[in-house]
């Protein structure tokens, strides 16, 4: 039993990311969207739980000039979103 | 595990045109089959109901979203729910309900539907996942 | 039609959108249809949960009058998140009856499906 | 100073019903002519245009946001002027524009008005004070 | 020469208000409007520079359930609002 | 007609929604009219000042290329806050070509009107 966190909102801007940080439980999945894959660049960071997995969603990345290659979070396209929401049981939207 | 289709309900809470919302609604919807799953159901909330604006007229160089979610209507025979409240309360009123606030002509058309938050639960417990868009 | 568990989240303050008035519609929707949702407030959601609140500028029926209601439709108790109230200054005295604790991670994970507003 | 009133522009960015900055803006416009001011023009802007849909239709016990601005209109002799472009995209559509896209009807009229930003920078010049009223 | 600078969102959830309070000069207001009044809670008081003043707008914290005698913020009415927007030179509104 | 100096801020990040490209095509118009506001990039506004962006799912002209055709208006250069660049982990060489850095407290009191985005 795990959840898919999704959050679309920029990190440096609002406060869902934190929110989100303390209502992960191990095992969790997260995928940044949208703006949210601005946490993807190296300040943005945060102290993510142990046991839970980030990801973010390679188009958006790419359209907002974040080189997947540059971020150190893994990236997956539309597929990867969609098997994420099979995978999971459940799926939490942050904004 | 997970041999079988999954049926998805997408609540779509974010305007048109000025967030991402609808946009990355659609495109998780239009990639459901090629995984053997479907969107069952879209419904429209907040302004999310705008999606649903019949003279909906973008330069021709941006994506049409109306013709977009009337093409996915087609392709997956998913129903395109919007919250009647939040619809009438904005101006987007089906044949129905122009008549009923003695409008001179309809503002949303099939295949959207004007349907009650009832229809947004049973979406949720009929169809296997359900999956939030928001502005 | 098979019977899930659900969670709405409210995490937007009251009065300034229409977001709190949405989840309580929904949650209330639920609970007509003989299924009553678990409620829950966190982060700026916390802030709808104040005692004294007064019809605000959009109009709408107070959200503070809607969620007083809430009970009879057995939609209770009002659960908050702890760590918003206090990263808010608030305390638990100064919020409406019936408001209750909660493990937001927990809660999650005990649910079929979530709706966030 | 300020013996002498002076004239407002507003820019309203917000949607109606689902944000506070349509009634934000109200409120305020409101209360200029007991200072000897006055709103001379409204801009909507962004998701502000929805503000301008001529069948908006509230529950009785809300307040009605199209009536609002066409009384504002009538009592400070404002113009409402709406940003075309992020109209008709939208679906907001006047008589001209309707029949330009072969709509049937139109579901923006009189006293607002579709012009280009042009319009917003002419009333920032013109007038005394722009005040913005966002989402 | 002084502005006034509104904000109309939370200063728990947004950013809007840090940034305002890097780009005040002395001599200008900051008017809390809608769900920015929530900045008169005691927590979110921020470190404000010298020379600024800050009010609430009173019909916004009535309804939120702020009294304006529980805060630490002078509160005004709508015809203040419009006497602030008056007497300074420009109005930049943060959201 | 009184000629006035207009200040434009973009204060919120491309592709997610619609405000730079609105900021952006409010500059334009200004400077059509021969009257070239100057424009600001503020808080999360820095981000469309990025390089290497491309077409977004918004399927708008990319706000990209449109910012790279500004100086041809005589909007030019493009300023950014220096410590929303800093705050974001990001660098001058980051950015498309053209920028530099303001003083925001400072710009907003220079200009007769001020126009957030």
């Amino acid at each position: 039993m795990s959840t898919l966190h999704l959050i679309n909102r920029s990190p440096f801007a609002a406060s869902a990311l934190q929110e989100l940080v303390s209502a992960v439980s191990e095992g969790d999945h997260v995928l940044l969207i949208e703006d949210g894959v601005y946490a993807a660049l190296g300040t943005a960071a945060s102290k993510w739980p142990e046991g839970v997995e980030i990801r973010a969603l390679r188009e958006d990345c790419v359209s907002r000039g974040i080189a997947p290659a540059s971020t150190l979070l893994e990236t997956i396209d539309v597929a990867g979103f969609v098997a994420l929401t099979a995978s999971t049981d459940r799926t939490v939207s942050w904004f | 595990m997970a041999s079988q289709g999954l049926t998805y309900a997408l609540m779509v809470q974010g305007a048109p045109y000025s967030q991402q919302a609808s946009h990355s609604a659609l495109r998780f919807a239009e990639a459901l089959p090629a995984q053997g799953h479907r969107v069952a159901t879209v419904f429209f909330y907040h302004d999310g109901v705008y999606n649903a604006a019949s003279m909906m007229t973008p330069p021709t160089d941006e994506p049409h979203l109306l013709e977009r979610w009337r093409a996915l209507h087609q392709t997956q025979q998913c129903e395109l729910l919007v919250c009647v409240a939040s619809a009438v309360r904005r101006g987007l009123l089906d044949h129905g309900e122009t008549k009923r606030h003695g409008h001179p002509h309809p503002t949303l058309e099939a295949p959207f539907e004007l349907t009650g938050l009832g229809q947004l639960m049973q979406a949720a417990h009929h169809h296997d996942r359900l999956i939030t868009f928001a502005p | 039609m098979s019977s899930k568990s659900i969670l709405v989240i409210v995490r937007h303050p009251p009065h300034g959108s229409s977001w709190v008035r949405e989840g309580l519609e929904t949650a209330l929707v639920g609970a007509a249809l003989g299924q009553p949702p678990t409620l829950l407030f966190s982060g700026d959601g916390v802030l709808a949960l104040l005692a004294g609140q007064q019809r605000g500028a959009l109009g709408q029926k107070g959200s503070a009058a809607m969620l007083e209601g809430l009970s009879l439709y057995d939609i209770e108790p009002l659960w908050y998140d702890r760590y918003s109230l206090e990263a808010r200054g608030l305390t638990l005295d100064q919020l409406m009856s019936g408001c209750q604790p909660a493990d937001i991670a927990g809660m999650i994970a005990r649910h079929d499906v979530v709706m966030s507003f």
